[in-house]
């Protein structure tokens, strides 16, 4: 057994950047917002809907799907925040709960409708291929991943800090009415916030692909994992959510190593509830 | 109970009318579909307790739920007792079950968010742990042996499984009339609008909330013992599952969260409007969903005090004096 | 007075969506047409196992129907009844309800075992009969309920047939098989497989070195396959779902993990043609003992032809689901009428033994069809093959895989 | 009544409040006064035990209370209203004054009757029934002294009571407290408004920057020219004096 | 400058401000007093565009801002420094201020930082530093320089003095004169009534949503009945 630990690592660390992936998109909204997003999962399902047909149809390569699907992802972030969470939810925390509820109800059951719920794979070239790292076999597309979470979190993190938008983004978060007071327009910072949140899924969805699978049902693998990353990490905080991405899946590789995968799951759940109980903040959170 | 309108009367009267006219239907279909959504009031109820009495919205009632289900199904199963012994343990099992949720979240004074948050992640683990234990069935659940009969708590006869559970929904209510207006009820609404002042005034606030938890999960274990005694197998999706969390949530917020009446009328308002939209889309499972989804919305952008705060606006009673019914 | 109004009103109400319930059977019911239902989830994690079944329903009543229909009741046409379980147990029962409403003579499902502990009690209730098509959970016919008719085998019969197969092709190719890992889910079916497994291989002389469960979904199999490799079975036994499966047998191929077989049991994915078409290099060989059709009926290659016209994936629960049908046609054809009780006795009595599945005459002992089998396919190429019992066999098996060069 | 010894409390680098001592014997009214943001509210969260001070002591009725939680003080009879009044809002007013008396009367229909003696005893007869988010600023100012007078408790510590009234209705609450000053209770009451305070209180303390600058009596306090120049700003006393001369 | 004229508003049931009547003129200081909860505040906030009157109407250089957006307003060239300041603390200083042209990326916001630096030295040395490590003087100084950032030709400051130390609030009402002296015209809400009416031109007294005083600053501050809403003597 010894001597799978560090091959479980790696590949822990290599699932736990597809976690830090989603979990960036989601943990600017949490963060931003203050909502918690249950239709994270379903957008993440249907950008790798998207990713699946561009594919299939047209032969995009997922990679070179992120041109397209980025922006589109974007555009449907902001769409549905402007357009129906704001106005549909009268400010109540609560009812943003359940519009975006309701929203995952939609997306999952239209995509059932129209795509059936058959299990859908990409046919790609590429998708046995390993890199041997420290003599552990790694899947291209989940290296390809990881290396992507390591350069996406500081972009995001360095969008945030240096430009307008992300500053803006930023003082919303924390100090809505002062925003107010430097002529920010507070619900066109959150719907761009909604967007790029929403953007990061496609990305997830884009670097996820080549590894998985798409069902209707794909969203509810990642989306719990990923609240719970955002939450270990710090609400809002994005170099937050890549740290505790991959240390979840480090935590999840090494108990399902010795725990047994069932019960190794629980690794992660008591993960979360012990630092929502003892540091409600989260690694890299600040104190609320 | 105090309804203060005639809309609100008119409500009532349409629910109960309803209920009653179960019996003369004589199809079993809206018969077994309403003893479904009475289960889910009782669930409902019990969010009703802490997320409308006490603000605390919880995200995790299947916690309560499934643990009462599963409490009643092992001792049953594995050590042989009566069902009504498993009954009464699983009642009891929930409220332990949220007395210990809550003294652990109302220790750190989570609230709104992680609360919400905190409750979701126990249901999970408790989903996860009771599929890897083996006391708990793993993943393929605990099935109850079918032994018809009252001794057993298992009842063939829909009319009176569906009486008993209305007598049970009743009953549920009732207390929740009697929390509501009691010492206890008026402390949790403090906590609810003002825990600082809550304080001031010599609420012991933390106290009061374990309290509200514990019933609350009470509540919630009764539901889930129902469920069991009704279709004899529970496994971890079924109880744990966060569709039974959704459930308990989205009715009273619907119906009136922090009403008596509010979880029931919204649960069976929901579950009427997702049979309608089943039998307005036959042949297309999955768009009945859709179109239970787009209501939905619409309930929460246009009714913000829920089925009963809208029936509260048609024809309010002129405030009397001494009108505690 | 009040009282009565409701209650009229409550009627015409309840009477008005019945009609729109039964709206377009009205319309097709120019001939005697006889209800059969269908209870299958057909939404939630199910979904897809679902309505491959409610599929393969669909296939059966329209062959029925076209080959005259229920001939001693004057060609009365089946009309199937599809309600959707929703993947959850509760669901399932309530959707007995909407059957015995619309009518139906007896009904089949329900793809989960939970589905069908619940739908088949409701139904007792009723005196309606259910066949399934899938249960494999042994409770299912150990309650004693009489409407309870299984035409598949059960998980017991399906362990056991596998284990005797196992051991003939170990035999076969001199005992070269002498460790395996078990992989399986962590639900009903997989845990009881693997208790199995793990009690009657070393009767075999197979030890089993590695016993791994998982969750569904797992996100990853890098660890599992590690945990194979590591234990050096010669064999490994899955019992999992498609999804898993899938990324189960890439996650052996990228971690090189040899095999001498890989060997399931109502396994999801080795017997799925789309498993088969998109991971053909790592699903080569192997092998698994599940429900299957008689390849060389000319009715399955009927099927199969419509399964492709309506370019649906030909799984078997497609098979299994259009065989029940035919169970239930026959007896209705015996019972000549559509009374609920008549059919369970018809049923009771089947000795039917015109259905695709290679089964001998149905006899249900308890509810259980003794008659029923298991067969072992194995993946040759981008086709499945039936390799035991040598009398349905399409190909030779070929048994260990054959070593890379 | 109340002994209040060196009581500090700091707010990371900001000094809330400096060494603060105060007494408050049975059955009088003490003011405690001060600009805004002098600390006078942050002195009321640590008597009444909603944040701890980081030194010093409290004694109530000659009992060590400092670090109880305020429900446990509260019991013991030492009760503070907000300067922000927020009534419970999904109850009567009737109601909302019950929360309060359920403290020692646990039955609803005691509890109810105290609150609907307490509510009369306030003027508020006559609108016992409507729901609490109906009431004006001064309707609720009014709810939120029977709340804390219907839990029984002896010592009150008022913050603000008179904010954003108009000078008719200070008049009244004015009355109300002096009668209730009669009954046998004792009051700590912050204001802002120096005005009020001279009409009540035989004795105050002026807090500024965190400290206690000056105790007395009011008319006294107001000649002192530390309290005027806290109020009205440096300078001010000189003025003043000039001015009134003028 | 800015005209009000019979401004009535409140919240919810409750009536707050009365039909209020005041004018800013380009470049004055104007002092508006009173005690706590009369509705200063609340008049600021209308003026701000956060609460939306219930009557009345407001122009800003002869166009009618009352229902405009606060942004709009922002960017018509009024900065409103409001009580509690709501500085962004997890930005640092230099973001807090760059935030304050939002609503004008124009060529000279750099002119303008550096203006506001030299307005405000002791900012120039904390540029890196969060906003929320600033002591409370620091921190309403960031406010006031932020609100300059929109380089505004009204700007309104509630309660500047607030919880500060007395050489801090000196220093303060010495950096209102610079501002002002800048052409900038100052809307002063403040209870330190000795040194606003020392800055101010003009002063308004309100009680109860409701103008009792005003006139002359100097006037004002002989005049007896201000000590009598103040000390109550």
């Amino acid at each position: 057994m010894s001597s799978l630990i560090l091959p479980a690592v790696l590949s822990g660390l290599m699932m736990g950047a597809v976690y830090a992936l989603v979990a960036l998109g989601l943990t600017l909204i949490y963060g931003v917002l203050h909502i918690i997003n249950f239709a994270h999962g379903s957008l993440l399902m249907l950008a790798l809907y998207a990713v699946y047909f561009l594919h299939y149809h047209l032969g995009v390569d997922p990679y070179l799907a992120i041109p397209i699907v980025l922006p589109v992802f974007f555009a449907l972030g902001y769409a549905l925040q402007r357009g129906l969470i704001a106005p549909m939810s009268s400010g109540s925390e609560q009812n943003v709960l359940l519009i975006t509820l309701a929203i995952s109800m939609i997306v999952d059951n239209l995509a059932l409708y129209f795509w059936t719920s058959n299990t859908r794979t990409a046919d790609i070239a590429y998708a046995y291929d390993t890199v041997e790292i420290l003599g552990a076999y790694l899947p291209l597309g989940r290296v390809i991943a990881f290396v992507a979470a390591l350069a996406v979190a500081p972009l995001l993190w360095a969008f945030m800090a240096y430009t307008r938008t992300g500053s803006a983004i930023r003082a919303v978060a924390i100090e809505k009415r002062g925003a107010e007071l430097v002529g920010i327009d507070v619900n066109h910072t959150y719907a761009i916030c909604f967007g790029i949140g929403t953007a990061c899924v496609a990305l997830a969805a884009c670097l996820l692909l080549p590894t998985f699978y798409v069902t209707p049902q794909v969203g509810y693998t990642f989306v719990l994992v990923a609240f719970t990353t955002v939450v270990l990490g710090g609400m809002g905080s994005l170099v937050g959510a890549l740290i505790a991405g991959l240390l979840l899946g480090v935590i999840e590789s090494l108990c399902g190593l010795f725990l047994g995968e069932s019960l190794g799951q629980i690794g992660i759940f008591l993960a979360f509830i012990l630092i929502l109980l003892f540091k409600p903040s989260g690694l890299l959170g600040r104190a609320r | 109970m105090r309804l203060n309108s005639v809309g609100q009367i008119a409500l009532v009267a349409a629910a109960i009318a309803y209920l009653l006219g179960v019996y003369f239907a004589s199809s079993p279909v809206w018969m077994g579909f309403t003893i479904n959504a009475l289960i889910v009031a009782v669930i409902a109820l019990s969010w009703n307790i802490t997320g409308g009495f006490g603000g605390l919205s919880s995200f995790g009632h299947a916690a309560m739920y499934g643990t009462g289900a599963y409490a009643s199904a092992i001792l049953q199963v594995k050590f042989g007792l009566n069902a009504w012994i498993g009954f009464g343990a699983g009642i009891l099992a929930g409220a332990a079950m949220g007395a210990f949720i809550g003294a652990l979240a109302f220790r750190y004074g989570l609230r709104g968010s992680y609360f919400a948050l905190v409750t979701l992640a126990f249901a999970e683990v408790l989903r996860i742990c009771a599929s890897s234990f083996e006391f708990t069935g793993g993943g393929s659940g605990l099935q109850l042996t079918l032994a018809p009969g009252i001794g057993n708590l298992q009842i063939n006869d829909r009319t009176v499984v569906y009486t008993a559970l209305l007598i049970v929904v009743a009953a549920v209510m009732a207390l929740t009339a009697l929390i509501k207006f009691s010492r206890f009820g008026a402390y949790l609404i403090a906590v609810r609008e003002n825990e600082d002042a809550a304080r001031a005034l010599g609420i012991d606030t933390y106290k009061i909330k374990v309290q509200a938890m514990a019933i609350s999960g009470a509540f919630g274990g009764l539901a889930g013992v129902l469920y069991l005694q009704l279709w004899l197998f529970i496994d971890s999706t079924v109880v744990y599952g966060s569709a039974v969390s959704v459930e308990a949530l989205i009715g009273p917020i619907i119906g009136g969260a922090g009403t008596v009446w509010g979880p029931l009328l919204g649960t069976l308002g929901l579950h009427l409007l997702g049979e309608g939209a089943k039998h307005l889309l036959p042949n297309a499972p999955g768009l009945n969903f859709v179109l239970y989804a787009i209501v939905l919305i619409c309930a929460l952008r246009f009714l913000p005090q829920g089925l009963v705060g809208l029936a509260g606006r048609v024809g309010p009673f002129k405030k009397k004096e001494n009108d505690n019914a | 007075m009040t009282f009565k109004i409701d209650r009229r009103d409550l009627l015409k109400a309840s009477g008005a969506i019945a009609a729109t319930l039964a709206a377009p059977s009205i319309l097709r019911a120019q001939a005697a047409t006889v209800k059969v239902g269908v209870i299958e989830p057909l939404t939630g994690n199910l979904a897809y196992n679902g309505t491959q079944s409610a599929a393969g329903a669909k296939f059966a009543a329209d062959a029925i129907n076209a080959a005259g229909g229920i001939k001693s009741m004057g060609g009365a046409k089946i009309e199937l009844v599809v309600v959707d379980a929703q993947s959850r147990p509760e669901a399932a029962a309530s959707a007995v309800d909407t059957l015995v409403q619309a009518g139906a003579c007896a009904f089949t499902g329900a793809t989960a075992s939970a589905l069908g502990l619940a739908s088949s009690q409701a139904a007792a209730k009723h005196n309606l009969a259910q066949v399934f098509s899938i249960g494999t959970a042994e409770t299912i016919v150990q309650r004693g309920l009489p409407n309870v008719f299984r035409f598949t085998p059960g998980v017991n019969k399906c362990t056991s047939v596998a284990l005797t197969n196992l051991k003939l092709l170990n035999e076969g190719s001199g005992n070269s098989v002498k460790t395996a890992a078990i992989v399986h889910e962590d639900g009903p079916f997989g845990s009881n497989m693997a208790k199995i497994m793990k009690e009657e291989l070393p009767k075999q002389g197979i030890e089993v070195v590695e016993t791994i469960s998982h969750p569904t979904p797992q996100r990853d199999f890098s660890n599992i396959a590690l945990r194979v490799k590591a234990s050096k079975a010669d064999i490994l036994i899955p019992s999992n779902y498609l999804n898993e499966y899938t990324l189960m047998a890439r996650a052996l191929n990228q971690q090189r993990v040899e095999l001498k077989a890989i060997y399931s049991i109502l396994g999801g994915a080795a017997s799925n043609i789309k498993f088969v078409r998109e991971n053909q290099e790592v699903a080569q060989y192997v092998m698994d003992c599940n429900h299957w059709y008689d390849p060389t009926k000319e009715e399955s290659k009927a099927l199969a032809a419509k399964v492709a016209d309506a370019k649906l994936d030909l799984t078997y629960d497609i098979m299994v689901s259009y065989a029940t049908i035919q169970v239930i046609a026959d007896a209705l054809e015996r019972a000549a009428s559509d009374d609920r009780q008549k059919m369970i006795e018809a049923l009771a009595a089947s000795t039917f033994d015109g259905s695709i599945m290679p089964y001998g005459p149905t006899k249900f002992v308890n509810g259980d069809n003794v008659n029923s089998q298991p067969v072992n396919t194995q993946i040759r190429g981008d086709k499945i093959e039936l390799v035991f019992p040598k009398e349905y066999a399409s190909a030779e098996a070929v048994f260990p895989i054959p070593a890379k060069n | 009544m109340l002994e209040v010894r060196n009581l500090s409390k700091s707010f990371g680098g900001l000094k809330a409040v400096t060494d603060a001592n105060l007494d408050v014997p049975e059955g009088s009214i003490v003011g405690l006064l001060g600009p805004n943001g002098a600390g006078k509210t942050t002195c009321f969260t640590m008597i009444a035990g909603f944040t701890k001070a980081d030194v010093g002591t409290v004694r109530f009725r000659g009992q060590d209370i400092t670090g109880l939680p305020p429900h446990r003080i509260c019991e013991l009879g030492m009760i503070r209203t907000f300067q922000i009044v927020q009534p419970f809002a999904g109850l009567t007013v009737q109601e909302n004054i019950a929360v309060g008396a359920y403290l020692h009367h646990h039955d609803r229909r005691d509890a109810m009757s105290v609150s609907r003696e307490v509510g009369k005893r306030l003027g508020m007869g006559a609108m016992l029934d409507r729901p609490a988010s109906s009431l004006t600023i001064a309707g609720r100012k009014r709810l939120e002294l029977a709340r804390a007078l219907a839990t029984g408790a002896k010592l009150l510590l008022l913050d603000e009571v008179m904010a954003g009234l108009i000078p008719s209705e200070i008049t009244e609450i004015v009355g109300i407290i002096r009668q209730i000053r009669d009954e046998g209770h004792t009051f700590l009451m912050i204001e802002h408004v120096m005005q009020a305070v001279m009409s009540l209180a035989e004795t105050a303390y002026v807090l500024n920057q965190g400290k206690m600058i000056a105790h007395g009596p009011p008319r006294e306090l107001v000649k002192d020219p530390s309290v005027v120049e806290a109020y009205l700003g440096h300078g001010a006393a000189a003025r003043l004096q000039e001015g009134s001369h003028a | 400058m800015l005209e009000i004229s019979g401004i009535r508003a409140g919240y919810g049931s409750m009536s707050v401000l009365q039909g209020i009547d005041m004018r800013v003129e380009a470049s004055e200081i104007v002092a508006l007093l009173g005690s706590n909860g009369v509705g200063k505040t609340t008049l600021n906030n209308v003026i701000s565009g956060f609460i939306r009157p219930s009557g009345g109407s407001i122009s800003f250089k002869g166009v009618t801002i009352t229902g405009k957006k606060p942004r709009d307003i922002v960017a018509l060239g009024i900065a409103h420094v409001p009580e509690g300041r709501k500085i962004f603390p997890n930005l640092s200083v230099a973001e807090n201020l760059k935030l304050g042209a939002f609503r004008r990326a124009s060529s000279n916001a750099k002119q303008n930082f550096e203006r506001i630096c030299a307005i405000f030295p002791r900012l120039r040395e904390r540029l890196g530093q969060l906003a929320g490590t600033l002591s409370g003087g620091e921190q309403q100084m960031l406010a006031i320089g932020r609100g300059m950032m929109s380089e505004p030709e009204l700007l309104i400051l509630d309660e500047p003095s607030l919880g500060l130390s007395p050489i801090m609030v000196e220093e303060m009402f010495g950096l209102i004169t610079k501002i002002n002296a800048d052409g900038v015209a100052v809307l002063l809400v403040e209870q330190n009534v000795m040194q606003s009416l020392g800055v101010a031109k003009r002063a308004y007294v309100i009680e109860q949503g409701r103008f009792v005083m005003q006139g002359d600053a100097a006037g004002l501050l002989a005049d007896p009945q201000l000590r009598q809403a103040y000390l109550g003597m």
